[in-house]
């Protein structure tokens, strides 16, 4: 009983929703149902906040190490909580003024919600974010080293395309005539020709195999083959 | 010695790539001068399309872009701004891109109104707007503007501006730029302005990164030439000003993208010299473990 | 500034525009012919009938040419009929400029009514009398999509041989399947991670559970939880998504249960971190660095974090294996771990770590599913080969780039 | 107090002193927002009054902004609750600051809080790359803070974007238009089937429950089996059979003839005149062969050896071409996201440099101390 619902409830939509694709006046229900499952993760939610404020109060009550960036985490989060539900410090609407704040939009620039977002989120992310910049250089030195010939094809392809988007390496090859024969062995050609034709092929075969996967996992959970996700029998 | 790189703290390198960065954009900002650029042929191209019009010819400039990818493709979108309006030719803005009008009028705000004063609204340029339909408006306004433009931006009725008078379809534009972020943008003006009118419709254009090898395959004959990315516009910006010096004080305004291709350009040659350096060490290492 | 007066003065143009705009526009349709150049005559005999087989929104437009139609084009128009019978004005749908007389319109309403015009355009862009549709027209919605045929007939074969293959394997037959390097690693890492004492950490990615990856990547934690709980090794599963962190945790005891030690089983060690993905990758990082887990997986959705993530897991030298489907982040994960399961092996490795005949039986059908591309692919390059080569003027070659066209447009699409 | 926790105080010390210097004795200091305050006021007033072109004759109040009205208008005239005001501003840069001082006017002034945010912002940058160095106390807390302020974040946006307008709104449209959502008062309407979402996550709150938790289960299995069903036709349709339909060229490929002045060549017919291309085809070929021995490699039901063995390492090697060039492709963008952060505190925070002249007032500035602020 409680495997069995879900799992024919499973199998049930699935099919439903293939049939659907087929005819013109059910084709749109896959729309319809994406709609429902983001209310349902909007409600999920409280699941996910309620296991952070239980995990971090844990910390603090336990005096674990680090509790105090639990008590950081915890303010911050219901602060920022709090400002954005209650809308508070918002000005009305200009179309609306009589509703007062509450029809005004949340993150009207004026909010402490909204000072909150640029001034700490905006700025979190977008570091974060950079971060690469230093990743790419460190992944660079460290893996990109001819250990054997699939690494040499990596590692040479890399460095054409690098070259090929500076000026240096527009430079190097200055030397071969633009139309003429060998034209494609100029850096900024082949860097071309290695987008459009290597990179295209590869891609489409990746593309291709992730179809063929992404159906057959699907098709194993619709038959109920794989049922990972669904728990233990007898809880 | 070998030890010690073949062991290199990766903090160093981090410490390169800050130094790379930083250097340059410290340098630049303070000296205002920025790397020598030699533009390519496709930029040159686009400069020489340019060049090619005489003064008070039309020009139409589609600006197909949205503040994400400001960064990218606003120093291009100012500088043919400048470029077209130091040459005195009329001109015609437009939008596929909802937020483009407001790219526009940035763009008027920032070139034309400060610095050419004599250019008079709706007799030297134009803002008609966005519109919205992507490459429905491009088939439309090839044979008939006014199906789609009864107004400007501002909200005047097309009849009462002057320079839209007699301006029955965007053929009658003699050079076409286009400034694309994505869908709707160039590859769609050459699809459904370009190919079915190449006599009378000339394009040349700037896109983002991503699109640049897309719009390849058109290049040369349904678009002379392309600005890819910051370095195209890069390029393109070093002949505006060398042809146009901007006056006193306001270079600063018409050099974004070199002074952005500063810290990439770095950047860049140490990511080369970092594969360079990692592949030493590695054949040294095989080497002395071969003789080990 | 009198701004009021302004504005009234925008508000009395608009207004007075919109009476006259279509006027106008009517006016300048009806009254063909500029000063240059000599007036087309106008097609004939317009007539329109649905397209069949569709979702209601095509009508299929044919006309005759006039007598002199060299280098004409069509301009066609189409005009909505109001519910309460009223006149709105004609659209532009569309230019037609290979000499055809044939068109077909889409994006309509199968609820609404419409007209149709056609007008020939001489070269100089003079336009011709309108030829209209005589009567109203409406489009049907019918109950299949004709042109889902072929997908249909595809989606069965590819079911089909994926079945047959379960079906084979149940029957107690051997499934033999090819090694995949990085699935190997997976226990010897748990292993590792048990012998140093040190925790694994399980990354599903960043999107939630509507992502297949997303799915895939849990089943794989599930074979990862059994092997961890045998080896009675601590995964710990932080989460960008409540839905996944609930997910996770149905499957992760399951797992625990199924190799015997349900007790072992500890549901904090599955916890939301953060719908945000960079706050989600700042907490990951920051953690890695801390606990240094010895195993790191990253099985599912990925974007731009693939590359924090690998390079920090590789500072801290954990064994690091990856699985994704995102071909943009596939690169950074093939530079920076040590085992890297591209695309399809994602979705085939919980095949290949449960070994239940079943699903190893679901390869074979995927395969099945390869072969018809492979051979369709040869085919298809073939005859568009041959077809170029022999040339579009002799009948075979016609009929090969004819063929070619329909497998690619009709067939594929 | 080991040496390494010695060594960072020092270098926070000095850092924190640097900027201090900077701050206070650079000629025009650094990290300062300006603003001007609007006040908005908004007058209701009946439709017909406003607005002649509206065409109901119904008295609507109509709220229009005070900027709109003419100058003579008394809005002392209107009763209280038909005016509204709050305030609001607009950021302003340091130039146009000192030009209003230098006007004598007051329209520019200086915003504690917004540069209380330029701080906050540069400090938690510079919190983050600490990072790199090692991991630290200050990474730590921008960490914390930052799982916090995100999470509710979405969570606000959740609720806000999603539940009030898609669930609330179709359940009960009255109280919701007539709370939150004025917008849509006249178009909202009881949609009976959003009773299916609520039902289900009262289910997924089961899980709240003790003993009801398994409930959870049917609604994230009704979800995961639609996706799988969804995903499975729409990937079939779309990834699969356009890669195919793409990968289907001519290895025999032509290409249109150009004249010299770059237009078609066209021949009798009207059609353009098309011609071999050896480049073309070559490129064709290396296409599909690309592409068949990556299928290949994907192939599970053989052991690589042999024939197999060998197109499949053919096939690993056009991964590698790809994974090669598409990570240098990458790089490009990277790079300009560590260079926007390092603009934001060298232009907007330190007011090291200027390059778009948005303090363009002369300035000396201490320039020896950009690097060490930095640490």
């Amino acid at each position: 009983m409680k495997r069995t619902i879900p799992l024919l409830l499973a199998s049930i939509a699935g099919f439903i929703m293939i049939v659907a694709y087929f005819s013109p006046h059910t084709e749109s229900w896959g729309e319809e149902v994406a709609v429902w499952f983001n209310i349902l993760a909007a409600v999920a939610f409280i699941l996910g906040g309620g296991n952070l404020l239980k995990i971090h109060l844990r910390k603090v009550s336990d005096r674990n190490s680090g509790w105090m960036y639990s008590v950081i985490t915890v303010v911050s989060f219901l602060v920022m909580l709090f400002l954005g539900l209650w809308k508070f410090g918002v000005n009305p609407n200009p179309q609306f003024p009589d509703y007062g704040h509450w029809a005004g939009e949340y993150n009207d620039s004026t909010s402490p919600f909204y000072w909150l977002y640029e001034y700490t989120f905006k700025p979190l992310q977008a570091t974060i974010f950079a971060m690469l910049a230093f990743y790419v250089a460190s992944a660079a030195f460290r893996a990109f080293r001819a250990k054997n010939f699939e690494a040499l094809l990596l590692l040479a392809t890399a460095f054409v395309v690098l070259l090929g988007r500076t000026a240096a390496g527009v430079f190097l090859t200055d030397f071969i005539p633009a139309d003429g024969p060998f034209a494609a062995l100029r850096l900024e050609e082949m860097t071309q020709y290695l987008m459009n034709i290597f990179n295209t092929a590869g891609n489409r075969a990746i593309m291709i195999g992730i179809a063929l996967g992404t159906a057959s996992v699907s098709l194993k959970i619709l038959l109920g083959v794989d049922r990972s996700y669904i728990g233990s029998g007898d809880d | 010695m070998f030890e010690y790189f073949r062991n290199l703290d990766r903090r160093w390198i981090f410490l390169l790539m800050l130094l790379s960065v930083a250097v340059p954009i410290y340098v630049i900002g303070k000296t205002k001068e920025t790397f020598p650029e030699t533009a390519l042929p496709l930029a040159t191209n686009v400069f020489n399309e340019i060049e090619a019009l005489q003064p008070g010819e039309k020009v139409l400039l589609a600006f197909d872009y949205d503040p994400g990818s400001e960064g990218e493709l606003g120093p291009m979108a100012t500088a043919f701004t400048y470029h077209c309006s130091s040459r005195g030719l009329k001109l015609y803005f437009m939008a596929l891109w909802p937020l483009g009008r407001q790219m526009i009028d940035d763009n008027i705000a920032k070139v034309i109104e400060p610095d050419f004063p004599d250019m008079v609204y709706g007799e030297d340029y134009v803002n008609l707007g966005f519109k919205a339909g992507n490459e429905g408006v491009i088939k439309v306004i090839v044979t008939d503007i006014k199906q789609f433009y009864t107004t400007d931006a501002r909200g005047t009725n097309i009849e009462q501006i002057p320079m839209m008078e007699g301006i029955k379809s965007i053929q009658q534009m003699d050079l076409m730029l286009n400034v694309s972020a994505g869908y709707p943008g160039t590859k769609e003006w050459v699809q459904y302005a370009v190919t079915p009118y190449p006599k009378e419709i000339k394009l040349v254009g700037g896109c983002t990164g991503v699109q640049a090898p897309l719009l390849y395959p058109y290049i040369p004959q349904q678009l002379p030439g392309l600005l890819a990315a910051i370095k195209g516009a890069s390029e393109y910006e070093s002949l505006v000003i060398k042809a146009y010096p901007p006056a006193e004080g306001k270079e600063a305004k018409y050099m974004e993208a070199q002074r952005r291709m500063g810290p990439q350009l770095v950047a860049h040659v140490l990511m080369v010299l970092l594969i360079v350096a990692g592949n030493i060490i590695f054949f040294i290492e095989r080497k002395r473990g071969a003789r080990a | 500034m009198n701004v009021l007066k302004r504005n009234l003065v925008t508000v009395l143009a608009a207004v007075l525009l919109s009476l006259t705009v279509p006027v106008a526009a009517q006016d300048e349709a009806e009254t063909p012919g500029s000063a240059d150049g000599a007036v087309p005559s106008p097609p004939s005999n317009v007539t329109a009938e649905d397209v069949p087989w569709d979702k209601g929104d095509g009508a299929k437009l044919t006309w005759d040419a006039p007598a002199e139609a060299e280098g004409l084009r069509y301009r066609i128009e189409k005009k909505e009929l109001a519910e309460d019978g009223g006149e709105a004005e004609w659209k532009f749908v569309d230019l037609v400029t290979d000499e055809q007389t044939t068109f077909t319109a889409k994006e309509l309403d199968h609820t609404r009514q419409y007209l149709f015009r056609v007008q020939s355009m001489a070269e100089d862009g003079t336009l011709s009398q309108p030829a209209v549709l005589p009567s109203a027209f409406q489009s049907e919605r019918q109950l299949f999509f004709g042109s889902r045929l072929y997908l249909l007939i595809i989606v069965l074969v590819f079911c089909g041989s994926v079945v047959y293959w379960i079906r084979h394997a149940r029957s107690g037959k051997e499934i033999k399947v090819r090694q995949i390097a990085g699935l190997e690693a997976v226990d010897e890492a748990v292993g590792r991670a048990t012998e140093m004492g040190r925790p694994c950490l399980f990354v599903p990615g960043i999107q939630d559970i509507n992502e297949i990856q997303t799915i895939a990547g849990i089943t794989i934690l599930s074979r990862v939880a059994k092997t961890a709980a045998e080896y009675d090794a601590k995964v710990e599963v932080p989460t960008a998504r409540s839905l996944v962190m609930t997910t996770a945790r149905e499957t992760v005891q399951a797992a625990y249960l199924s190799a015997g030690r349900p007790e072992a089983y500890n549901q904090d060690l599955i916890y939301y971190v953060t719908d945000e993905q960079f706050g989600y990758v700042a907490y990951l990082q920051g953690m890695m660095v801390r606990e240094k887990p010895a195993a790191c997986f990253y099985m599912g959705a990925f974007y731009a974090e693939s590359l924090i993530l690998a390079e920090t897991g590789n500072g801290i030298g954990a064994i690091q294996i990856a699985g994704t489907a995102m071909p943009a982040q596939l690169p950074f994960f093939v530079a920076a771990c040590d085992y890297t399961l591209i695309g399809e092996e994602f979705f085939a490795a919980s095949a290949y770590l449960s070994g239940s005949p079943e699903e190893l039986g679901s390869l074979k059908g995927q395969d099945v599913g390869k072969v018809i591309v492979a051979i369709g692919l040869i085919i298809g390059v073939l005859m568009f080969t041959f077809g170029n080569i022999f040339g579009a003027g002799t009948p075979i070659g016609a009929w090969l780039l004819m063929a070619v066209n329909y497998l690619k447009n009709v067939i594929l699409t | 107090m080991n040496r390494e926790t010695l060594l960072w105080v020092i270098v926070l010390l000095i850092g924190a002193a640097l900027l201090a210097g900077r701050a206070m004795f650079a000629e025009n200091g650094m990290g300062k927002a300006y603003i001007t305050p609007v006040e908005k006021t908004y007058v209701g007033l009946d439709a017909d009054v406003a607005e002649a072109a509206e065409a109901e004759a119904e008295t609507k109040t109509v709220w229009v902004s005070i900027d709109e009205l003419p100058e003579d208008f008394d809005v002392d005239a209107v009763a209280d609750d038909d005016v509204v005001s709050w305030d609001t501003y607009e950021t302003k840069d340091y130039a146009a600051y000192i030009a209003a001082q230098n006007a004598g006017t007051n329209d520019v002034v200086f915003s504690l809080s917004h540069t209380i945010g330029i701080w906050i912002a540069a400090l938690l940058t510079l919190f983050v790359l600490s990072f790199l160095i090692k991991d630290n106390p200050l990474y730590k807390v921008a960490e914390s803070m930052f799982i916090g302020i995100s999470a509710a974040y979405w969570m606000v946006v959740g609720f806000w974007d999603t539940i009030v307008p898609n669930l609330f709104a179709k359940l009960a449209p009255g109280p919701t238009t007539a709370w939150a959502l004025p917008g849509i008062r006249d178009e909202a309407q009881f949609e009976l089937i959003y009773i299916v979402p609520l039902i289900f996550s009262i289910l997924l709150l089961m899980r709240l429950a003790p003993k009801a938790g398994w409930l959870s289960r049917w609604p994230m299995a009704f979800f995961i089996g639609t996706f799988c069903g969804f995903r499975l036709i729409s990937f079939l349709h779309g990834d699969f059979l356009a890669q195919i339909r793409n990968t289907i060229v001519s290895l025999y490929a032509k290409t249109p003839q150009f004249a010299a002045d770059g237009t078609a060549m066209l021949n009798e017919a009207g059609a353009p005149i098309m011609d071999f291309t050896f480049w073309g085809s070559v490129q064709n070929l290396i296409l599909v062969i690309g592409v068949l021995a990556c299928l290949v490699y994907f192939f599970f039901s053989f052991e690589h050896k042999g024939v197999v063995g060998g197109t499949a390492r053919l096939g690993i090697w056009f991964l590698m071409v790809t994974f090669g060039a598409a990570f240098a492709y990458t790089v490009m963008g990277r790079i300009a996201l560590l260079a926007i952060r390092i603009e934001f505190l060298f232009d907007d925070w330190l007011w090291l440099i200027d390059p778009t002249g948005r303090r363009a007032v002369e300035a000396v500035g201490m320039i020896v101390l950009a690097p060490l602020g930095m640490a």
